[in-house]
């Protein structure tokens, strides 16, 4: 086997009294897609900001293109080329979009600001992106929840990063934004880099993950070639038991269902 | 109910960020003009107010001599409010700047006078004294993480102790009332001349400096302001920098000290809105762990900002003390602390953070100086005159508060 | 030179710079009495005042102003006597004569000067706090000096004088060094002189030296509420209503009555004499360091139980009913006051 | 046909240059799941503020149970009945979570917070929604995504509310809470409420919703009943275009695809 | 790698609201204590090394007298941060509160002396003048939207001008020195058998209400602490209570003005912890779009805790100046304020609102208290002393400072 891009060995985590992460291992090799799923808690978000230097671990090792690293703040992260989109965003409300895009990478012109620059790049990566923002100059206090995540999937493709951590990417895009995020993906993919994609939706998952990683309750809970597993075998990890209540909801829509369209599926319930 | 599928299918949108052509921008530009996003418009119109009432209440404010006295008064409370307006934009405060200020006068005058020092060296010395202690308070701050009210709290206390140390017996120490430093701070004024020729320079490279810019946008596809903007806005200067260059050469003319706080003041306002440096102040101000997560050393800003601080507020003692002629124990006690950050408030600097509007040390510092001076005018005891300090003070302010509320009524 | 604005017939204006108003006796003294005076000798002048509320910079600002409205005289009263020398210097720029009242400016070529001597009252207290003591069989021990601001100069000047009269009389002052009350508050008088006695014990001291009457009913307040009686002789200064009260009451020994109404009306003579373009002549001089100042000089008075009468009574500074309120009338009694 | 519960005619609302919403009219039955669906930027969000009162609109009506109403703040909403799920969820971080749902609205002993009463129903009320929360007592700042994201609709069921309004409920959940959540509203369907859900997930739509109303631009753009639409339907209104980015998606999904599950539906795609 | 699969089935997860045993609970209380959420702690420690210090520098520190001495200086200052820590908790500013103390002792001498109302009485009216400035303020700050801080700062000028004109001629006004009002304040010690028998109930009292609480804990099935937890902390509080009861009865004993300062503490905490008003200045400190849109009446919120605050301090004036047995031009000017937000933000207050430890006016207050009493002790001079006050302030709070990064460093 190659050698992975980034590694992680025995990772662990404690909050105060809650136990995020025990022990996780975690490969990803360049251009390769790997999806990252787990209950709510499970502590996906803990281990991206492990790996990007927000909150590093407290045991285990972070390899790095064969080079064991210590990532303790996420400059350090940026320097390897690994690029990170969070959960909550993190952008700053009070700047807005070009500032937020470039916030600690400005071009510059002389000692000032190159704005009008800075500027045109915002407006051909966002188009790129579909993303319908009224202004590039307006404040993100001023966006829409799926134009912030525009914003902040945007920021993580500006450097020219080796390794993308994807944290729900999707959760607040529409249909299209969605799809050409997903695109992205795979374009991301094919030119070599290694992108970890957090995601809750199976559809997204297997539309482009190469390998399924399974986290429950801090702990590594079964990995997968999305090749050799069913939605149902990948549910079953996350929730730890064959048995549980999204298969007894699928059950129960199968009964009704018709459709063969993996985006279209599901007819309707009438009110029960 | 509209069928999307029996319509004629809608256009492609235009990408949104094409959306807004030249002739919309200016349209954007006045709407929000009208719902309320008009800057240091409110507080332009506190001042006007300022001014028509004191100049209707005594005649004498708006003279000549009374204008240059203004100038001459707000110079070193303009620097000071410059650094805190600094310390204010990360959402943190310092309370030692009366305290630095104080202290650096008095290094000042026990190096020039006692010492033997030259002017320019005792002033240097004095300044660096400033950064180192910005340096310190801020490390403490930035790196233990004591909240900066308390590390503040204990520089007022401790440099204060220091300024009395450092005057020793004496107390208070005066200037040679014909050195070159007194004469610099009291008795230079630009040369009527170059003056002129400033007030005029000023709109010109403001006009030159945005056609560049237009033109670049332009190059690049970008919406434009229109060109009778930058024009207007360049005439109306001209006239207003004329007028004004006019009215104070009927006295002294325009103070050094006075040019000097306004280079201070725009420098760092260039600072803050057009450099790499100060657009991480901004970010550090408006959401810490969005900056840290951008790879920001939020360590090194605050340090630094801290440090930018100490320094405004020692050079602005060693202004103050050189217009004084002296140095004392108090020097920078009392309001100088408040009334800095007042002006920096004033001119609309959020105490949260992250929000400053263009030259609201200028502008801040105006309105205090404009109602110190125009009080002074009116012999009043001491009661009425705290009570109507406080009453134009909070008068000053309100126009700006509704202009903002009907903004947030309006959703922004 | 200064006379050139005495062409004008009759009016004039008047500059009277006070430098605070946290005592009572500027704003409710001071300008008063000067502006009743000056109008009876020159009622066609006008009088700018300001006060400068303890800030060197702002007086500076207010002389400005009071130039610029036209002043064809300051009476200056310095927050900083050492520090005013810019603002004469600017008015010698404008031709405007200066009278230094109250407070000497230093270094500067000064008109006049009207003032009673500051060192002088630091001395008187020490003196008559001796005195009191000697009476009372004591001579030796410790007094409590309670001094004034370490940031107001004045302070110095007290303190320097007390102790030319303390450090000889055989009573040694703690602590040392000197405390200076920050802000001249009551409040951190009190909490000094609660500490002095934590540290001397209820008996040990003799005497308190306090520098104005508002120290000097904090540190009464501590010694009484440490049940300290009678409190030991407390000295004071400025002869404010609330300190006679005390006086009469037993709490305090003396206070330094400066008569302000002298003071402020000899000011009030020169300055429109100086209006009018007149030069008044005195014999004596004070060296402020650049000339030999013209000067007026009074004496301040140690106001005791005993001279209440003869002192701020007969001066009408206060009557005896404000002074004998019903808390009082007891003592007032006994003091031959009613 | 019934009077709604809930009836919009008209409501606009514009921040400075932008205008969010333009004439929108919509109409929620009691004992209905209307899903408000468009585009980022549709103006979703902003329907559902100006619905509850967070910021009322510029122009327009709202007529709550047959009266015409003037909700000007989110108190005058809950008195009315209205129940809102924010996208930005609006959570005290200083606040820990049984503080945190019980917010505005504490139960009491005498003057003081029956916290042990409001601890039990906090921790019962999340066992219903299957959430995964270490404690009840630890400050929601310290909380996942999803976990936040189930406060947030706990929260909103704690009243007895007539109109329930989700923004994007799901977005953050795993399978299993959005499975429970999905549940839930058809349970609130049935005891006869109002419900309101925004969603960009087009299987939850179908799963859970009687009817959809599309936004786009701010404006109405179609209402279907969700028996007589595909999702191909849908998507077109909320692009604006039959020939889009989803559906050349779909398109190249739809060769390779060959399952018939809904949920377990899309083989895996290799590295192109 | 594990297939969870062909693994036997990971057994059903108790929910995890449940996880929480009562063995849990402690265990997860120590393991808080040792990643350092442990509240006070540091502040405590910090107040012990400066006892220890002032102590071995000066053995009168701890004497009898001189801790009597510190309970009745610090009665003022400990209602007065009261009143603005919750201020700080909406992550405002109140700078008007030494005016309005000031303001407050006047009101009261000039009523009860000068006009001959009963103390109560002029007491009462010198209360409510508080609490309307505080209305008023609180007003102009939510209904305007002018910042707190220029509001205040307004006020700070306003109320003291007030506080001139109140005085009038006079300047200063003597309470009667045998009156109910100062006799109260200086005289009145709580008598020895009520002390001992207070110092024993409160714990009895924590110890009857834990247990009782835990016992409708349990009934709810939710987890419960250990019983030896409350059981120890009754203990020591009891101990530590009769000692210091036992050592201020050496000298005069408990003032009352203190055990008023106390309650005034301990209600506010439980009004802040333990009330729905409280829970709502919480929520609208910790997010202020959050508490509006649970539907919380924000305005009404703000105006209350302004007036609350401002009454506190007319309170706390009212105290002050029959301590002082007197007020002047100068009561409530100076160091007053920034004392009073120094006391709430070393008890651990944050400025930004929405986070206050327990009882951290009365720590505050105590180390502030502790500092300036010992260094009244130890003869230092004037800057000497400035020096040594801005050090010791700041190596109380750094070790606060260093647990609290050693807890963010733990992810907290
Ligand atoms: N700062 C913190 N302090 C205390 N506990 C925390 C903190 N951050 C996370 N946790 C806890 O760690 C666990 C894992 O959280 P994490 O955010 O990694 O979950 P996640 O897998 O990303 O979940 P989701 O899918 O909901 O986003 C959660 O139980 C959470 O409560
Ligand atoms: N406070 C505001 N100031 C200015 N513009 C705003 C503001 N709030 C929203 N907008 C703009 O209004 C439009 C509609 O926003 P809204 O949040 O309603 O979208 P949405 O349909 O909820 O989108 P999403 O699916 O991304 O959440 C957006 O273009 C947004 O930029
Ligand atoms: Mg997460
Ligand atoms: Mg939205």
């Amino acid at each position: 086997m190659r050698e992975p891009i980034l590694a992680l060995r025995g990772v662990s985590k404690r909050f105060g009294a809650v136990q995020a992460l025990s022990e996780v291992d975690l490969e990803v090799y360049a251009g390769e897609v790997v999806a990252l799923v787990g209950d709510n808690g499970a502590g996906k978000s803990t281990l991206v900001k492990a790996i990007c230097g927000v909150s590093p671990p407290d045991t285990g090792t972070v390899t790095f293109a064969g080079r064991e690293v210590r990532v303790e703040t996420p400059h350090a992260a940026q320097e390897l080329g690994i690029a990170t989109v969070f959960q909550d965003l993190a952008l700053c409300d009070n700047l807005d979009v070009v500032n937020n895009l470039f916030l600690g990478r400005e071009l510059r012109r002389g000692a000032s600001l190159d704005e009008v620059e800075m500027e045109r790049r915002s407006g051909k990566l966002l188009r790129e992106l579909a993303a319908r923002i009224p202004s590039v100059r307006l404040p993100v206090a001023a966006l829409s929840g799926g134009q912030r995540q525009t914003v902040a999937i945007s920021r993580s493709l500006l450097g020219d990063p080796k390794v993308v951590l994807l944290d729900e990417p999707t959760a607040a895009l529409g249909v299209a934004q969605t799809a050409q995020v997903l695109n992205l993906i795979e374009r991301l993919r094919d030119r070599g880099l290694g992108v970890v994609l957090i995601s809750h939706n199976m559809v997204d998952v297997r539309a482009v993950a190469d390998r399924v990683a399974v986290l429950r309750l801090g702990r590594n809970n079964g990995e997968f070639r999305i090749h050799d597993v069913t939605n149902e075998q990948i549910i079953a990890a996350i929730t730890g038991a064959t048995q549980n209540v999204v298969s007894e909801r699928v059950a129960r829509l199968r009964e009704q269902t018709a459709g063969d369209d993996p985006l279209a599926a599901g007819s309707a319930e009438g009110g029960a | 109910m509209a069928d999307p599928l029996t319509e004629p299918a809608v256009p492609p949108p235009t990408p949104a960020t094409e959306l807004s052509s030249p002739k919309e921008a200016v349209g954007g530009w006045l709407q929000t003009l009208r719902t309320g996003d008009i800057g240091s418009l409110p507080i332009i119109i506190g001042l006007i107010l300022i001014v028509i009432v004191f100049q209707s209440l005594n005649p004498t404010f708006l003279n000549a001599f009374n204008l240059v006295n203004l100038c001459l008064q707000i110079a070193a409370l303009g620097i000071m409010a410059t650094g805190i307006t600094l310390v204010l934009m990360l959402g943190e405060i310092d309370l030692s700047i009366g305290s630095v200020s104080g202290l650096a006068a008095a290094v000042l005058l026990v190096t020039h006078v006692n010492d033997g020092f030259a002017p320019l060296l005792a002033v240097l010395i004095a300044v660096l004294v400033g950064t180192l202690v910005g340096t310190i308070q801020g490390s403490i701050f930035a790196k233990i993480g004591v909240p900066s009210f308390i590390v503040t709290l204990a520089g007022l206390l401790i440099w204060q102790g220091v300024q009395l140390r450092v005057l020793g017996e004496q107390g208070t120490i005066n200037l040679p009332p014909a050195g070159t430093l007194v004469r610099w701070a009291q008795f230079s004024f630009v040369p009527r001349w170059l003056a002129i020729a400033l007030a005029a320079l000023i709109p010109l490279l403001y006009l030159l400096f945005s056609l560049l810019t237009r033109r670049r946008r332009a190059a690049a596809e970008l919406p434009v302001m229109p060109l009778w903007l930058p024009i207007a806005v360049a005439v109306i200067l001209f006239v207003l920098l004329q007028l004004v260059v006019a009215k104070l050469y009927l006295d002294r003319g325009v103070p050094w000290t006075f040019v000097f706080m306004v280079l201070v003041v725009v420098f760092f306002d260039w600072l803050l809105r057009r450099t790499a440096y100060g657009r991480k102040i901004f970010a550090v101000g408006g959401n810490i762990e969005a900056a840290r997560r951008a790879g920001i050393n939020v360590d090194a800003i605050r340090i630094s900002v801290f440090a930018l601080c100490s320094t405004l507020a020692a050079v602005s003692g060693v202004v103050a003390a050189m217009r004084l002629g002296f140095a004392n124990q108090q020097s920078g006690s009392g309001e100088t602390l408040i009334n800095a950050i007042a002006a920096a408030v004033i001119g609309g600097t959020s105490l949260f953070g992250g929000r400053t509007r263009r030259y609201a040390p200028l502008l801040g510092a105006l309105v205090i100086g404009a109602i110190a001076n125009g009080l002074e005018l009116l012999s009043l005891s001491s009661d009425v005159r705290l009570i109507v300090t406080g009453t134009v003070l909070l008068a000053a302010v309100v126009i700006d508060a509704l202009v903002q509320r009907s903004r947030t009524s309006h959703g922004r | 030179e200064s006379g050139d604005s005495g062409s004008k017939a009759g009016g004039g204006k008047i500059a009277l710079l006070l430098p605070e108003s946290q005592t009572t006796r500027y704003e409710q003294h001071d300008r008063p009495l000067f502006e009743a005076k000056v109008k009876q000798l020159c009622p066609d002048c006008e009088i700018i005042y300001s006060n400068a509320q303890q800030d060197q910079s702002r007086q500076q600002q207010q002389a400005e102003a009071a130039l610029n409205n036209g002043a064809q005289v300051l009476v200056l009263d310095p927050v900083d006597g050492a520090a005013a020398a810019t603002i004469v210097s600017l008015a010698k720029s404008k031709n405007v004569p200066v009278i230094s009242y109250d407070r000497l400016i230093q270094n500067a070529p000064v008109d006049y000067y009207i003032s009673f001597d500051n060192e002088r009252v630091g001395q008187l207290q020490g003196e008559s706090l001796v005195n009191r003591l000697k009476e009372l069989g004591k001579t030796s021990g410790n007094i409590v000096m309670i001094n004034g601001s370490p940031t107001d100069n004045n302070a110095k000047l007290f303190n320097k004088g007390a102790h030319s009269a303390l450090d000889t009389s055989g009573f040694k002052t703690v602590p040392t060094p000197d405390f200076f009350t920050p802000e001249w508050k009551p409040e951190n008088a009190q909490k000094f002189m609660e500490g002095q006695i934590a540290q001397l014990g209820k008996d040990g001291f003799v005497g308190v030296y306090a520098a104005n009457d508002g120290t000097a009913g904090g540190a009464i307040s501590a010694m009484r509420a440490a049940g300290i009686t009678p409190v030991p002789p407390t000295t004071g200064q400025d002869a404010e209503l609330a300190a006679i009260q005390r006086i009469v009451g037993g709490d305090q020994y003396m206070t330094v009555y400066k008569a302000f109404k002298p003071e402020a009306e000899q000011a009030a003579e020169v300055a429109v004499a100086l209006v009018k373009g007149e030069k008044p002549s005195t014999d004596r001089t004070v060296n402020n360091g650049a000339v030999d100042v013209p000067s007026f000089l009074l004496e301040p008075q140690a106001v005791t139980k005993d001279n209440i009468k003869q002192t701020v009574v007969a001066d009408n500074l206060y009557t005896v009913e404000q002074i004998c309120t019903s808390t009082y009338s007891a003592a007032c009694q006994a003091a031959g006051l009613t």
